[in-house]
């Protein structure tokens, strides 16, 4: 393919946890894929906002052409962000929005990500009963969005009350602590509403034989395994594709090509596979993908924005490695 | 001259192995310039800040694991208590949030004397009550800081008839650093309270026969730890903007720059001259890791390395010293 | 006398746990005195100063300062009172610099230059870190800093005990003249010599109660030693040994000998024989390279040269390992150097049998208490506290210091000053057992810091000044003071005055290097 | 030496209860656990039942374990925050190389990390004398960033929780009803609750812990582990090697770490690079709790036990809570320093 001719930075602040992971490999695929990029800089670690802010000065100060981030916070990089794109560096934000209003977006939404699975979750529950409520982790700005969207859902089901609600901290362990905890209580409870730490929660029923109620979670490759092979498990998985960050570097790209969108910013909505009608399940079945890692997302892809295959998510290898 | 490279022989090392960084940080990246440097120093301030406040207490001879949550409560406090205030208000938030860390700092010292719980449970048992505590101001990121506050530390320093090649070269933050840090350090340094910290730290037997209040000083030290800790808070809120109630990593790259730095973690040597030069290091080192596109996961190994290499070199040399 | 007293105490108690350190202490002094406060080793001394100078607090007892009742209950609100000590470690801050601990304790500087001047220490560079400075320097830098401020009271320590004869001496003229310009000192040491030539009066304690005030007078050394050894003076011409518990003619070879010693400039040539079946006594005074020279036996440390040779073969030890795997077992003299205070009797005597790799597995835990038990026995160690070390006494610690070799077997054991702090009965067990283990063949090196042990328990005695091996003596020769002008460095049969007069120009009476 | 002819004064109730404990330590430990289940079982009636009792045993015991290489290594003042990096290392190691691997070849390859950093460690601080702290926590960076390349290359190939571990973690066996003797005895144990069922995790932690047990109780290791930390120049002197008892110290705390990591992905069963990092801080909690000395040469690891079993308990107790997550962790906070500081109290009036 052609030598390319783009330099990109990428900020991401959280490391170690699958979906994180996804969003790297799917930007290094999709660069790689489009053939326009010389050079990946990646910042990929665990820190805060202020360590983000660090993260991108280096990437201005290694001249990159765009920087597509992951933000700590919306608000909390602005700086950063606007001296980029005084520096001429076009900036895309993925998987969240930001203040700065010369970023662009192609985000994720998490609001509606939450909405979407309560309402659906709360009709199943036939517009009544408890909810066991597993949020993500306390003072996090994804969380108290999906939060946001929770509440608006949970508005529309006066009947639907919150039977516990507990903060995950989007750990494996300490929710499948909670949720048999919370199985030990028996406390009668209608449903289940996760925040993406999903088949643990699966597991966990099983494992104690409690009676399985419907449960929400997120579009990871264990948990849609589950949905089609667990016996009795109603359940729905909302999308929340890591592969966004591919998304944001074709936009990226674009935008260094002259292309600018029509809006600042791109929402890519959420989808909900459930497995209550054949519909749903056949949905399921042509998304599952077992030989993934059961915290990645199964959704490697998105129509339109990205161009790579499967083998190279997989591989995981960005242009010059 | 002799005494000066034997007692801050390790401080000199660790400058010029940032002199030598920077050149290669040039060689890098040839257009490595003043406003890089105004980024790197604005990176190392709310380390600093942190690495200042381990730093006071372990040269007495303790541990505070509760400085990154300290930060991120002073931190949320400013954010919540500016948000939707004015400029002015912002003149009575800082030295609230400063006295705040100061009184937070002195009850993890009184806690630790009067419980007579090694400090390290203390401040481990601290780290979560501040935490909460912090989601209790704010549950999410969020709040404001005031624009003045965020000015302080964008952009350089106007000195009047140095050349602007030169005050480039002078960002704001350096000088709010060295200011803060100056404020504190240098008249404590110079007092008997400074000598009785070092003195606690060094021998709590000698320093108690030496007339030396010890549970007074170990107190004060806790509280001073709190003071810088709240500066950095507020570095946290100047530089983002916002207050984020889960803390960032600045306790482990505390304990790391201490050492680094040339104070012993069995407390009574060092200064803090040394620790915020490793600060400088560590963020440098960094920036050329990204400058060099290097493998994000080789990075941590990097800087894993770095520390255990340079820990050991140093314990290496003291054996030496030794024989 | 008219004059009240500057420093009157009465009554003091002082208790740790179920031991009595005082237990009715009464000391009065005037001004201008120079006070001796005398006792035997455990006496009470240094604690009675500790408490007169608020680092630890009493539980009884009443202090009167100048005539005023004072509660002192910190060093600081001794020193606002004028009392000022030198105690017997050295209490400078290790990681600071002479300077910063003169303006720790709010020094002048100045008057503080004067007095380390005055004191013999022309050269002193006061931006030093205390760590870096020779422990008899640093002893004099506290009695310089306690001087500076003129106080009211000074109270020292066994302030010479570690001073090259020179240096003593300077102490000596300066705490006189402090004396004659009215203000009053409290003078602890164990040197008649030392009292007699500057002391006024002296108190005398015995198991931490005061038996007697007397004035220093020509003659009344025997009266002291009445006082402080009261009903228990056993003192006396013993011949605890018989002449079965002589050892058996030397054979042909020596279990260790020693040649040409060397260790940094502590040990300078020293070469003496050990053989089997013998007590070897150690005679010397305090910091003449006795240290470095059983460190080096027991592998603690390495010699800068000379050779140790074990049962005819060179040994080179480079861990204390070493030395016990060729028998040679170590007893130092601060028994917190040698034992684990938090773990019990058993454990402390069964420690080197775990010590090996190859030990690392389970116990034997009926063969271990065998051994232990019979050491136990043999040492009549009090096992009623034996849960924690550090619930024993003083003398029952020591004690398991010394059975843990018996239970490994050891067939030499070196001494470091085994009676350090310990009461006469305990002694005496003591003294039996070395001589026990003699007569089983096994061979002890014994260094004594009260020379009429020496008549009771050694062969021979080896003498040591300034790193060097002065004499070797037979037991019969080996009278109180023949040693003592040995350990002084003097020739024997010389009639020089001993002490304060001693020669300065010799070995040891070099001032200390110059720190760099 | 005269006896004291004065009898001694009786000594009041309050007092007697104290030195009781004192010389039991464990007494109040169990009392606290006690009062915190009556206290959770007050909260929700009925939480406390043969499943809650099996739930969280499984979740104590790899705490517990992680607790016992804090405890060993705190004997000797010294501490390992690299066991949480071991113990995900190990168990991720597994869970991807178990999917191509012969399982015997896995679990070698699975501890190989676990040895590894327990040897630098034990160099680190044993011959270099670089304090614990920094060099454990130096190695377990390293670890981490090692773990992250390597998931790279695993990606492809997805992981599996090998069954014997699944079955260790989760299991529960239902002990035949045969072994009760009697029927009204079943029946009794059947009513209220306990008894028949316990976590197949115990088959592997009950050897574990005797070992430990034992370790420190009965084998020169465990002496020496003590003796080190209470008087290092005194162990020296009787011959101790220091190198050899801390390089051997470390390399034993990450294998029990690695252990800990296999059995916790068959509890957990999702393969995550961060999995174990969350127990750390817990197990030197757990440790601190059970009474031993952070300054070294004092503790055992009963009170560990039992230590890892208040923090479970106490987890689920503040999950049970409803009040804001902030409040919450205040409160963990707040009750760990309040359990030490009584703890010490009680334990140092002797
Ligand atoms: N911290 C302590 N804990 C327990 N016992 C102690 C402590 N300090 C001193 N003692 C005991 O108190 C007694 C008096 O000790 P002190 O140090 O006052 O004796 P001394 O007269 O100064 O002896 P020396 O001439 O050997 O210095 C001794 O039996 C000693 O063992
Ligand atoms: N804290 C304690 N707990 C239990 N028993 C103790 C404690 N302290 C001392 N004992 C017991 O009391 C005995 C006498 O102790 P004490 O310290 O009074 O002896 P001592 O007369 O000073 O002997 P020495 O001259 O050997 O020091 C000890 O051997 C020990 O068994
Ligand atoms: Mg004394
Ligand atoms: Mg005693």
């Amino acid at each position: 393919s052609a030598a390319g001719k783009y330099t990109i930075g990428i900020s991401n602040t959280v490391q170690g946890n699958g979906w994180r992971e996804e969003m790297v490999c799917a930007m290094k695929a999709q660069a790689l894929a489009s053939g326009e990029v010389t050079k990946l800089n990646i910042a990929h670690r665990n820190t805060d906002a202020a360590g983000q802010l660090e993260d991108i000065r280096n990437l201005i100060s290694a001249k990159v052409d765009a920087i597509v981030v992951n933000p700590a916070d919306p608000a909390g990089i602005k700086a950063g962000l606007e001296e980029a794109t005084k520096a001429g560096i076009v900036v895309v934000a993925v998987d969240q929005a930001v203040t700065e209003p010369s970023a662009y977006i192609i985000s994720n939404n998490q609001e509606q990500y939450a909405y979407l699975g309560a309402k659906w979750l709360f009709q199943q529950m036939g517009g009544k009963g408890e909810v066991f409520y597993m949020r993500g982790a306390a003072g996090a700005s994804a969380d108290s969005d999906r939060d946001k969207g929770f509440k608006k859902a949970l508005a529309e089901f006066p009947d639907v009350k919150v039977a516990q609600e507990v903060f995950t901290g989007w750990q494996q362990d300490q929710a499948k602590q909670q949720m048999l905890s919370f199985l030990a209580t028996g406390t009668p409870f209608n449903g289940v509403w996760t925040s993406g730490i999903d088949n643990v929660i699966v597991d966990a029923m099983v494992e104690s034989q409690a009676p399985l109620v419907p449960v929400v979670g997120a579009d990871n490759a264990g948990f849609v395994g589950q949905l089609s092979s667990v016996k009795g498990l109603v359940g729905a998985a909302v999308t929340n594709p890591g592969s966004i960050g591919g998304a944001g570097v074709t936009l990226a790209l674009q935008i260094l090509d002259g292309k600018k969108p029509a809006q600042q910013t791109v929402l890519v909505d959420p989808q909900l596979w459930e497995n209550a009608t054949e519909e749903g399940k056949a949905k399921l079945k042509g998304a599952a993908d077992p030989s993934l890692s059961p915290e990645w997302p199964v959704s490697i892809s998105i129509p339109d924005w990205t161009t790579y295959t499967k083998e190279q998510i997989v591989a995981c290898k960005g242009p010059g490695e | 001259m002799s005494h000066l490279l034997r007692r801050q022989g390790w401080v000199l090392g660790l400058f010029a192995l940032f002199v030598v960084l920077f050149i290669v940080t040039r060689l890098i990246q040839p257009a490595y310039g003043s406003n890089d440097f105004g980024s790197l120093v604005r990176a190392v301030l709310p380390y600093a800040f942190a690495v200042a406040a381990q730093t006071v207490v372990v040269i007495a001879g303790g541990i505070d694991l509760s400085v990154a949550a300290m930060m991120a409560l002073t931190s949320v406090t400013a954010a919540s208590m500016m948000a939707g205030a004015s400029e002015e208000y912002a003149l009575f938030v800082v030295p609230f949030v400063l006295a705040m860390g100061l009184v937070l700092g002195a009850l993890n010292g009184l806690l630790i004397v009067v419980t007579r719980v090694p400090d390290i449970v203390v401040t481990l048992a601290t780290l979560f009550v501040l935490q909460g505590a912090a989601l209790l101001v704010l549950d999410a990121p969020g709040g404001a800081a005031a624009e003045w506050l965020k000015a302080l530390i964008s952009g350089t320093v106007p000195i009047p008839g140095l050349p602007d090649a030169i005050d480039a070269w002078l960002p704001k933050a350096l000088l709010v650093l060295a200011v803060c840090l100056c404020i504190v350090w240098i008249p404590l340094r110079r007092s008997r309270l400074g000598l009785s910290i070092y003195a606690i730290g060094s021998s709590e037997l000698a320093a108690f026969r030496s007339g030396v209040p010890v549970k007074r000083t170990r107190i004060i030290a806790y509280a001073l730890s709190g003071l810088f800790a709240a500066m950095g808070g507020l570095a946290l809120t100047m530089s983002t903007g916002i207050g984020a109630p889960i803390p960032g990593p600045y306790l482990l790259a505390s304990v790391a720059a201490v050492v680094l730095g040339g104070v012993a973690l069995g407390g009574g040597k060092g200064g803090l001259l040394g620790p915020i030069i490793a600060v400088f290091v560590l963020r440098l080192v960094r920036t050329d890791l990204t400058l060099l596109a290097i493998d994000p996961n080789v990075t941590a190994i990097i800087e894993g390395l770095i520390m255990v290499a340079v820990v050991m070199f140093g314990a290496f040399i003291t054996m030496r010293g030794r024989q | 006398m008219t004059t009240s007293p500057l420093l009157d105490a009465t009554g003091v108690a002082k208790n740790y746990g179920a031991v009595a350190a005082l237990r009715n202490a009464s000391l009065s002094v005037l001004p201008g005195e120079v006070h001796a406060l005398m006792g035997a080793n455990g006496a009470g001394k240094s604690t009675l100063v500790k408490i007169l100078t608020g680092a630890i607090s009493a539980n009884a007892g009443r202090i009167l300062i100048k005539g005023e009742a004072r509660d002192i209950r910190s060093p600081a609100a001794a020193r606002r009172a004028g009392l000022l000590p030198v105690y017997q470690e050295p209490s400078l801050i290790p990681d600071l610099d002479v300077l910063s601990n003169l303006r720790l304790t709010g020094t002048p500087v100045e008057p503080f230059r004067a007095w380390v001047r005055e004191l013999g220490i022309p050269d002193l560079d006061i931006r030093d870190t205390a760590r870096d400075i020779p422990l008899a320097v640093l002893r004099v830098l506290d009695l310089a800093r306690a001087l500076a401020v003129e106080p009211d009271v000074l109270l020292l320590d066994e302030m010479t005990a570690a001073l090259p004869a020179n240096l003593a001496e300077k102490v000596l003229e300066v705490v006189r003249r402090q004396g004659d310009s009215g203000r009053a000192v409290i003078f602890i040491s164990h040197r008649f010599v030392e009292i007699a030539a500057l002391c006024d009066r002296a108190t005398v304690l015995r198991d931490g109660e005061t038996v007697g005030v007397v004035d220093i007078v020509p003659g009344v050394e025997e009266k002291i030693v009445e006082l402080m050894l009261g009903t228990r003076i056993v003192k006396t011409h013993i011949a605890a040994r018989t002449a079965e518990q002589k050892a058996a003619p030397a054979p042909a070879r020596p279990r260790i000998a020693v040649r040409d010693l060397r260790v940094g400039t502590k040990l300078a040539d020293v070469s003496f024989d050990l053989a089997d079946g013998e007590v070897a006594g150690v005679v010397a005074l305090e910091g003449q390279g006795q240290d470095e020279l059983f460190a080096a036996l027991a592998g603690s440390i390495r010699p800068s040269g000379g050779t140790i040779e074990v049962d005819g073969q060179p040994v080179k030890f480079s861990h204390p390992i070493d030395a016990i795997r060729a028998g040679i077992a170590y007893v130092p003299g601060d028994r917190s150097e040698a034992l684990a205070m938090q773990r019990s009797v058993r454990e402390n005597i069964a420690l080197p049998f775990s010590a090996a790799l190859r030990n690392w597995g389970p116990i034997p835990i009926r063969r271990e208490r065998a051994k232990v038990l019979s050491a136990i026995e043999r040492l009549q160690i009090d096992t009623r506290a034996q849960g924690e070390v550090q619930r024993l006494s003083g003398g029952n610690q020591q004690k398991v210091t010394i059975a843990r070799w018996i239970a490994a077997d050891a067939r030499t054991i070196l001494c470091f000053d085994p009676t350090r702090g310990i009461d006469v009965g305990t002694k005496q067990e003591i003294y039996k057992l070395l001589r026990e283990l003699a007569g089983n063949g096994k061979s002890v090196l014994f260094y004594t810091s009260e020379l009429e042990e020496v008549q009771r328990v050694c062969d021979r005695v080896i003498v040591i000044f300034g790193g060097r091996v002065v004499d070797i003596f037979t037991v019969e020769e080996a009278d109180e003071p023949a040693l003592m002008r040995a350990a002084y460095g003097l020739p024997r049969g010389a009639e020089a005055d001993i002490g304060i007069l001693a020669d300065p120009s010799s070995p040891s009476a070099t001032a200390p290097e110059p720190t760099p | 030496m005269s006896t004291s002819a004065i009898t001694p004064p009786p000594v009041p109730l309050g007092r007697r209860v104290k030195r009781f404990m004192a010389d039991r330590p464990l007494v109040p430990l169990l009392i606290l656990l006690v009062v915190l289940v009556v206290i959770l079982q007050i909260l929700r009636p009925g939480i406390v039942n043969e499943r809650w009792i099996a739930n969280t045993i499984k979740f104590a015991i790899p705490l517990a374990i992680l607790a016992g290489c804090q405890t060993m290594t705190m004997l000797t003042g010294g501490i390992d925050l690299s066991v949480g990096t071991v113990a995900t290392m190990s168990a991720f190691i597994m869970a991807t190389q178990i999917v191509n691997q012969d399982p015997a070849v896995a679990f070698l390859l699975a501890m190989m990390p676990a040895v590894l950093i327990g040897l630098v460690n034990g160099i680190g601080v044993g011959v270099f004398r670089v304090h614990p702290l920094i060099m454990t926590l130096g190695t377990s960076l390293i670890g981490t960033g090692c773990l992250q390349v390597y998931q790279r290359t695993v990606i492809a190939s997805g992981a599996k929780i090998p069954d014997f571990l699944a079955w260790l973690g989760t299991g529960v066996t239902r002990l035949p009803e045969a072994w009760v003797p009697s029927e009204p005895a079943r029946q009794w144990l059947a009513d209220t609750g306990i008894g028949f069922a316990f976590p197949n995790a115990l088959l592997l932690y009950v050897p574990v812990a005797a070992l430990i047990v034992f370790t420190l109780a009965r084998t020169g290791f465990g002496r020496l582990l003590y003796a080190v930390g209470d008087n290092e120049h005194a162990t020296r002197l009787s011959g101790v090697r220091y190198w050899q008892v801390i390089t051997a110290l470390y390399i034993t705390s990450s294998v029990l770490a690695g252990i800990t990591g296999l059995l916790y992905i068959g509890l957990i069963k999702a393969p995550s690079l961060s999995l174990a990092e969350p127990l750390v801080l817990p197990s030197v909690a757990a440790a601190v709790i059970g009474g031993t000395s952070i300054f070294g040469g004092r503790g055992g690891y009963t009170g560990t036990v039992v230590g890892a079993l208040i923090l479970t308990v106490l987890t689920t107790l503040l999950t049970i809570l409803q009040m804001p997550e902030g409040a919450r962790r205040m409160l963990f906070g707040l009750i760990v320093l309040f359990v030490t500081a009584a703890y010490l109290r009680i334990v140092e009036e002797r």
